[in-house]
């Protein structure tokens, strides 16, 4: 057994944060301070830990991949059906507990300052808290059934956190939205879920592992795949289900930081990761997966393009960079994705935390409403410029190594029309990104505010993550003899090679992109309303997110609201329409029967005698015949 | 010679005449009447039955005696309710006495 | 022949109570005559004692003419039972509607009684005959006694007539039977007809007699008179009526047709059958539409009656049993429905459904009395018309007639629409009136003590099921 | 068996009825506390039979047994196991917080308290006996008074509903009644006694005729489309405490009626029938989920949205195994507990808004925090998730179901989804958005209001971080019946 406090006491890694939520939720709620400094101690007992088992891995080489710790209590035993709780130690939870504790440590540090002054304080802290719980949970877990249940979680703490100010109605219909359309992929999630353990017989991920690796029945580990698959599809916001993604934006910033763009999000790709042998077990299913995280990468980052909201264009970015690991994990490298998960959660955290910076002193949301901020606020201009640059994947900031990975991945593999599809799409983004910036941190005031640098509180978990988003990507470099890719990894670890084509022409890409903001932003060299004037058609259906929001809306209003009324009607007037008609008839039956009654005795003489006669006439037959 | 079932055939007339004017005619002592020869159409058969079936035994016709007594208290009684409807209702039509029915 | 005369000791009892309340009500003054009805309640109760005591007794009298059994002494106490209740049910609301007749009430009751627990014992067609109309004309007077004279008047004239129209039709049977089995005696007839003899004439008479007896126990179509007369006779004899007179009707039905099926039972069975289904169906889907509460629960009365009859269906140890612990039972649910009804109309109330609104509001435990009588007649536990159903669809599943059994429970289940409508005016609705009304203390008594013993024998009716069972085994 | 805890969980209610018909009307804050401690007295020995029921021998524990009619061979008998226990417990619970939900009564408080702790006795009758016999009897005293509550305590057409809802639930039983009296008849035991009719061997059409019977009686009480009609009626015109009972305890009754009488006894009937309950009640989960959906009235949402759980359970009966049917309990003490939470809340909401309109809401949670979260965990447990014991049970169903009818499944798991819809929809409509200055002036629960709220809650998170307290007990009570008389369905369809 390995000596290690964190491993001793993993579970009270996901424990101290619901401790925290308890406390919190139940006897500091009165007491603002008191309640961040639960939730962050809480958040600080978890980091440690985590820090102790990344250590053992990192130094020891003795947990790996294929060598993982396990530690599992039975949490309900019934015939037919055996759960466990418990932990599943390996560099690839190792790495996401990390990255899990330590943002989420920096984002509560961070909202101190953020929600200073807000009524619901307390509860924010027990929401954040029950969060870090439930996705602790999610990371550790040992098997689909625990994932399961706190991918449910994570989605309520999303479901309670979008919903924070619950009083706008924006915020009440975005957290609906989220949680119904997470539903829908976790319909799918939970099917898939059953039939292998009714097909394994175990939820396992080791057990089904083995069971996976010695199977053949090709059918069903690609419907199984594809099932689970699906709720990742949600989750990470992939294509058709990420309709959620940017209307969580409602949520406080740091919030959107968290949880939908650095950890809860990348849940998806997470178990991915975890289940990797599910979906590579059937070619059919890993293809599907590299081409809906290719097209969702390139979809979010069309829109992105149009939009105007800081938030939103960030969430946009989210999905298309979700859609760069979904990818990367179809196209077969567990590596690459996680990779791009780690350094993506720290720019991309930096960036929200940028942004709610912004909208902390600007109170204004609009992009060009914004313009020439960074004069006004150094630390969070220049904190957001390192990470357009990172997410741009300008080296060597922490974007560049973990994307260039991804490219080299999918041109190694073959797969060639990903490969174009992707570097378009990381021009794209380096173009979007540096629209945004361009527009909001320079250029002139666009309208009046008054702009003022945050706390300290804010501005310096911005410098640490911004720390991260430059160095962060060295980890994973090529050039490391004990990178990223030699510890998580699918099978056997293999040394990536810095494959300087790739690296020099998706570097290019990533300058042509900025250039080309910079000439339409900046310079004015090219007016941005004339293209848009003349791609009129173009330009509204994405700025219009493709109508995908609209098509549901329409489904939902007009298909699934029409047949719950047809089906109230029919049942208030058919199904109880007989119920009536029956009891209808019967009181009918007696309204008339009662008329025989007719109070002339002669009538009732007469219905005697005739009852005596009809007796005799039915008697006669059989009696004269016995008679003879 | 006349036989049992002529006996029986008259009784069975008698009956049926008593039980259509029961039915038919509308006043109350009329039916009373009628009733009254149906009691009659019984007698004659348990007359009869004893006469012709069980010569030594003459259950029949005490039997008879027995439904003359109990005829006339019920013709008694009945009248007794007649008048005081006819006091009330100045006619004993039954066709009026529906005030009870439904 | 000695003639042991102390099987006939409760008779004679009656019989004597009958003419000594007679006597002294000529004596009392008609103001006090209260004592008289108490006097005559505390004889009856006597008589009831004495029955008690002769459950077992065995015996005939004078030729076979008059049979003693535990049936006919079980239905003697079920008789003599309803008798004192009625009479303490209605002492106050004949004193107040038909004042200076209570002695006159309450001697008819008892002779009507005496005419009641001859019949069930009558063993020769003669003394059923003359038991029998001597019920029906003491009822004839009684109903005649109403409250609103003209409609007790018409109730009484209609009951009259049409009684005579059965008896004679009765008769008539009778006669067309004695020609064919050469005899009077009952016992003699039928084992004469348990032969199998399917003489024209026999089932001629046997169809006769069955319309007759249907007439008494009001079974469809020869019901057509009891909603009329129910309704308007005073509601003390309509309690009596609806439940002695067709107890003590059934008893004679049985004992006459428990020996005669056995033999053509193919021939006899689809006629009860199907008159059996037609007097619970008419009568719960009538009793629907009734506006007025006599009335409404004298369409049940049918619909009971058919139930009762179940128990002749099966035919069997099992379903007489069921079939007497049903009638005991009947009496009491009966009785306390009726009971509050008399109460009610004491205190000035109507006798439309609609005027008990609020009735739990103006007097809880009448309501309470009401609600737990016509439950218990809906056959609801734990009151013990559930027992009594149970017992009857127990009884005629085991004859195979599952079909029946869907019906009859089908139909029960209609009767809890209206006896529920009745609970709905009672409970739902808001009185008329806000005053309380008085229940006066024998009443009180009487109603608590129905309502109990229906409570008691739906939770624990092991005591009356042992004792039915005893009694139906006299058949078997 | 020294202590009849048993007749004492059954009596204490009886008491309580007992003393409060002394106690003058215009005590009505004695009466309350009279009821609650009897109801509070069941809770406690409920919890004593829980824990001393002893898993390791298991089948019937307490076991009470006093002949009661010597000719029909009826006898009084009480006794629990893993599948009755729970559901004790269940009514309970949910009687207990009744009464605390009713704290605010003013009208017919004496009254109001007999009918309700009468109802209770039977509900509790029913769980506990081991006699055919008693079961319906049992039964049958709970749908009476509960004409009467509705009637008189309701709202919202309750003549109507009250007469619906009884004869409704009198019609079930009376299916169920034939099928006693056949079973009686056909072993010619003399008995009726559930443990000894279900070691009997019956014919195949003797079984097929009795479960279609039972399938049909029971599915009244559950209840079953297309005669679910009452229910949602029934619930929206009681009052809440009875709402309460009501769907939180009677309708199970035909869920257990149908395990216990049904599947126990006639096991190749219910093979015959099943896949007919598994078609019906997908129409339950999705129909009802759907019409659920257009509902505007808070408890015709919570009506419909019981339908639709109720066909979950009827989903783990369909299944026949003992995973599916174990859940089939779970769902029933699970959906119990959730609904008796919405409804409380709902009541309360009425009782201090006198509307329940969806479309008159908005907003709630600013003036009403507490009952926004509360609703929002009855909520969440009624969409199933993780944390609440609701989604074990289902869980269990599911997967249970799944190797018997993946497709019917797979729509039935679609359920929870549309369940998501309308629960957060009237969650969204009811407590979020702006304030309305209309319900200032409602206040919070608080005080003795709060003690169903927080039990029932209590009770849905403990058990969902630790169902298995529950789901090993009941798996305890489901797995030797099983084994013994159903043989294992065979994993089919898809594979």
């Amino acid at each position: 057994m390995i000596e290690s406090i964190g491993i001793k006491y993993i579970w009270l890694v996901p424990l101290a944060p619901l401790l925290a939520f308890i406390l919190i939720t139940f006897l500091f709620k009165r007491f603002q301070l008191l309640s961040a400094l639960t939730a962050i101690f809480s958040m600080v007992v978890s980091f440690i830990l985590t820090f102790d088992i990344l250590r053992v891995i990192l130094t020891g080489h003795e947990i790996t991949m294929n060598t993982p710790v396990e530690i599992a209590v039975p949490w309900l035993n019934i015939n037919g059906l055996y759960i466990e709780m418990g932990a599943l130690i390996d560099p690839l939870t190792a790495g996401m507990l990390f990255v899990v504790t330590f943002i989420s440590l920096l984002i509560m540090i961070y909202s101190v300052g953020y929600m200073h002054g807000d009524p619901g304080f307390s509860r924010f802290f027990s929401y954040l808290a029950l969060f870090v719980f439930s996705m602790l949970g999610l990371v550790i877990a040992n098997n689909y059934f625990q994932m399961f249940v706190f991918w449910e979680l994570v989605g309520l703490s999303s479901y309670l956190l979008i919903g924070f100010y619950f009083y706008k109605d924006s915020a009440a219909q975005a957290n609906k939205k989220a949680f119904i359309t997470n539903r829908v992929a976790d319909f799918g999630f939970m099917i898939g879920v059953i039939i292998l353990f009714l097909y394994f017989g175990t939820f396992n991920f080791l057990e089904l592992a083995e069971g996976i690796s010695a199977s053949t029945d090709l059918a069903f580990l690609t419907l199984a795949g594809i099932l689970v698959f699906i709720g990742p599809i949600g989750k990470s916001g992939q294509f058709p289900l990420h309709v959620w993604l940017p209307d969580a934006m409602e949520g406080p910033t740091p919030v959107s930081a968290l949880i939908h763009a650095a950890t809860m999000v990348a849940a998806g790709v997470f178990l991915l990761a975890r289940g990797f042998v599910l979906f590579a077990s059937a070619s059919a299913t890993i293809t599907f997966i590299a081409y809906l995280g290719g097209f969702t990468a390139f979809f979010a980052a069309t829109i992105a393009i149009t939009q105007r909201d800081f938030k939103r264009i960030l969430a946009f970015s989210t999905l298309s960079q979700l859609g760069y690991m979904v990818m990367a994990i179809g196209l077969g490298s567990l590596t690459a994705g996680m990779f791009h998960l780690t350094t993506h959660a720290f720019f991309k955290a930096l960036m929200f935390l940028c942004a709610g910076s912004v909208i902390h002193a600007l109170h204004k949301q609009d992009i060009f409403e914004m313009g020439g901020v960074f004069k006004k606020m150094k630390i969070t201009g220049t904190t957001m410029v390192i990470g357009g640059l990172a997410i741009a994947g300008i080296p060597p900031f922490a974007g560049f190594w973990s994307k260039d990975e991804i490219l080299l991945v999918a041109k190694t593999n073959g797969f060639t029309f990903l490969y174009v599809l992707a570097s378009i799409t990381a021009f794209l983004t380096a173009f979007y990104m540096f629209r945004l910036i361009f527009l909001a941190f320079f250029g002139e005031k666009r309208s009046d505010y008054h702009a003022h640098e945050s706390p300290l509180t804010m501005t310096i978990p911005l410098m640490i993550l911004a720390v991260f988003s430059i160095f962060g990507g060295l980890i994973g470099a090529p050039f490391l003899e004990h990178g990223f890719a030699y510890y998580v990894y699918f099978g056997e670890p293999h040394h990536p090679h810095p494959d300087y084509l790739i690296m020099g022409s998706s570097t290019l890409i990533a300058a042509a992109g900025i250039f080309l903001a910079w000439l339409v932003y900046i310079k004015k060299a090219i007016s941005a309303e004339k293209i848009a004037n003349q791609f009129a058609p173009l330009y509204k259906f994405l700025y219009n997110k493709w109508y995908i929001d609209e098509i549901y809306q329409w489904f939902f209003n007009k298909v699934v609201l029409s047949i719950s009324a047809l089906l109230n009607w029919c049942d208030r007037n058919i199904v109880d329409g007989i119920a009536h008609g029956i009891a209808w008839l019967i009181r009918t039956t007696g309204a008339k029967g009662r008329y025989i009654h007719t109070g002339s005795l002669q009538t009732y003489g007469l219905v005697i005698f005739a009852a005596v006669v009809v007796i005799v006439l039915f008697l006669a037959g059989p009696v004269v015949g016995g008679v003879q | 010679m006349i036989t049992l079932n002529h006996y029986l055939l008259l009784s069975a007339i008698l009956f049926c005449i008593g039980l259509y004017g029961a039915l038919s005619k509308k006043n109350a002592i009329a039916i009373l009447i009628c009733i009254e020869l149906m009691l009659n159409a019984v007698n004659i058969n348990l007359v009869a039955f004893t006469k012709f079936l069980t010569p030594g035994d003459l259950t029949g016709q005490i039997f008879a005696i027995f439904v003359i007594v109990v005829a006339a208290c019920e013709i008694a009684v009945g009248l007794a309710i007649l008048i005081a409807i006819y006091r009330d209702r100045s006619s004993v039509d039954v066709e009026n006495l529906d005030w009870l029915k439904w | 022949m000695a003639i042991n005369f102390s099987l006939i000791i409760p008779e004679m009892l009656v019989a004597g109570l009958g003419l000594l309340v007679m006597i002294i009500s000529l004596l009392v003054p008609k103001d006090q005559k209260k004592g008289l009805a108490y006097f005559t309640v505390f004889g009856l109760i006597g008589v009831l004692v004495v029955l008690y005591f002769m459950i077992d007794a065995q015996g005939t009298l004078f030729n076979g003419m008059y049979i003693v059994d535990p049936f006919g002494s079980f239905m003697k106490i079920l008789i003599v039972l309803s008798s004192i209740m009625a009479i303490i049910l209605g002492v106050e609301y004949v004193e107040k509607f038909i004042t200076g007749f209570l002695g006159e009430f309450c001697f008819f009751v008892v002779f009507a009684t005496l005419g009641m627990i001859t019949l069930v014992s009558a063993g020769d067609f003669i003394t059923l005959y003359v038991a029998l109309e001597l019920m029906t004309i003491s009822f004839i007077i009684l109903v005649g006694f109403g409250k609103n004279i003209f409609r007790a008047s018409e109730a009484a004239i209609k009951y009259l007539l049409l009684s005579a129209l059965s008896s004679g039709v009765l008769l008539y049977g009778l006669t067309l039977v004695y020609g064919a089995a050469k005899t009077t005696s009952i016992n003699g007839v039928m084992e004469y007809i348990a032969q199998g003899e399917t003489a024209p004439i026999l089932v001629l008479g046997i169809i006769f007699l069955i319309s007759g007896f249907g007439f008494k126990i009001s079974a469809v179509p020869f019901h057509m008179w009891t909603p009329d007369v129910y309704e308007g006779a005073p509601t003390p004899v309509t309690a009596l009526l609806s439940v002695a007179s067709k107890g003590a009707a059934f008893g004679v039905l049985l004992r006459v047709f428990m020996h005669a099926l056995p033999g053509n039972q193919e021939l006899w069975m689809p006629i009860i059958v199907v008159l059996t289904v037609l007097t619970i169906v008419l009568g719960n889907f009538v009793a629907i539409p009734q506006k007025n509460i006599k009335r409404m629960l004298a369409f049940s009365g049918v619909a009971q009656a058919g139930y009762i009859l179940l128990g002749l269906i099966a035919f069997s140890t099992v379903g007489v049993s069921a079939a007497l612990f049903y009638a005991m039972i009947y009496v009491f649910c009966n009785m306390g429905a009726f009971g509050v009804i008399i109460a009610f109309s004491q205190a000035g109330g109507g006798d439309e459904v609609q005027d008990y609104n609020g009735l739990w509001k103006r007097s809880p435990f009448l309501a309470a009395v009401m609600l737990a009588s016509l439950l218990s007649l809906a056959g609801i536990p734990p009151l013990a018309g559930f027992v009594g159903k149970f017992q009857l669809f127990r009884a005629i599943m085991e004859q195979g007639y599952v079909w029946l059994v869907f019906v009859a429970l089908g139909m029960s289940m209609v009767s809890v629409y209206y006896y529920l409508l009745v609970a709905k005016a009672m409970y739902f609705k808001d009185p008329h009136e806000d005053s309380q009304i008085k229940v006066n203390l024998p009443i009180q008594i009487t109603l608590l003590a129905i309502t109990l013993i229906t409570l008691f024998l739906g939770i624990y009716p092991t005591p009356l099921t042992n004792l039915a069972t005893q009694v139906a085994k006299t058949f078997f | 068996m020294s202590f009849p805890i048993l007749s004492s969980i059954l009596l204490a209610p009886v008491l309580g009825v007992l003393i409060i018909l002394f106690i003058p009307q215009k005590e009505d804050k004695v009466i309350k506390i009279v009821a609650a401690l009897a109801t509070g007295l069941t809770v406690i020995l409920s919890l004593i039979a829980y824990a001393y029921y002893d898993q390791s021998i298991g089948g019937l524990q307490f076991v009470e047994h006093i002949p009661w009619i010597d000719e029909l061979g009826v006898a009084y008998g009480l006794g629990v196991d893993g599948i009755s226990l729970p559901l004790v417990l269940l009514t309970a619970i949910v009687i207990f917080t009744g009464v605390f939900a009713s704290w605010g009564l003013e009208k017919r408080v004496k009254e109001f308290f007999i009918f309700l702790l009468a109802l209770v006795a039977g509900v509790f009758g029913v769980f506990l006996t081991t006699d055919l016999f008693f079961f319906y009897l049992f039964f049958e005293i709970a749908v009476i008074p509960m004409y009467i509550l509705i009637g008189v305590w309701g709202s919202t057409n309750k003549e109507y509903s009250a007469m619906k809802l009884t004869i409704y639930l009198l019609v079930g039983s009376a299916f169920a009644l034939i099928v006693i009296i056949a079973v009686y008849l056909y072993t010619g035991l003399g008995t009726f006694d559930i443990q000894t009719l279900t070691q009997q061997t019956y014919d195949i059409g003797f079984q097929k005729f009795a479960f279609l019977l039972l399938m049909v009686g029971f599915g009244f009480l559950v209840p079953m489309w297309p005669l679910h009609t009452w229910s949602p009626d029934g619930h929206v015109a009681a009052p809440t405490a009875v709402s309460m009972l009501h769907a939180g305890v009677l309708m199970k009754l035909g869920g257990y009626g149908l395990i216990r009488a049904g599947i126990f006894i006639f096991p190749e009937g219910a093979k015959f029938w099943a896949p007919v309950i598994a078609i019906l009640c997908i129409v339950n989960v999705v129909y009802g989920a759907m019409v659920a959906m257009a509902q505007k009235d808070l408890k015709f949402v919570i009506g419909y949205s019981s339908v639709s759980h109720m066909g979950y359970v009827l989903l783990g009966v369909a299944s026949l195994n003992t995973l599916s049917i174990s859940g089939a309990v779970a769902q029933m003490f699970a959906h119990g507990i959730m609904t008796a939470l919405f409804f409380a809340l709902v009541g309360n909401v009425y009782n201090k808004a006198h509307t329940r309109m969806i479309a008159d809401f908005g907003g709630l949670a600013h003036q009403m925090p507490r009952i926004a979260a509360g609703f929002v965990i009855a909520g969440l447990a009624s969409l199933g998730l993780p944390g609440l014991v609701n989604f074990v049970a289902e869980f269990a169903i599911f997967v249970g179901s799944f190797r018997v009818y993946p497709v019917l499944t797979i729509l039935a798991i679609s359920g929870i989804v549309i369940t998501a819809v309308y629960v957060l929809r009237v969650v969204q409509n009811v407590f979020f958005g702006p304030r309305n200055p209309k319900w200032d002036g409602l206040e919070d629960v608080r005080g003795i209001e709060l003690v169903p709220i927080v039990i029932l809650c209590g009770v849905l998170l403990f058990l969902g971080f630790f169902p298995s307290l529950l789901m090993e007990l009941i798996n305890n009570g489901v797995d030797p019946f099983v084994q013994q008389y159903l043989t294992t369905p065979k994993v089919g369809g898809m594979f």
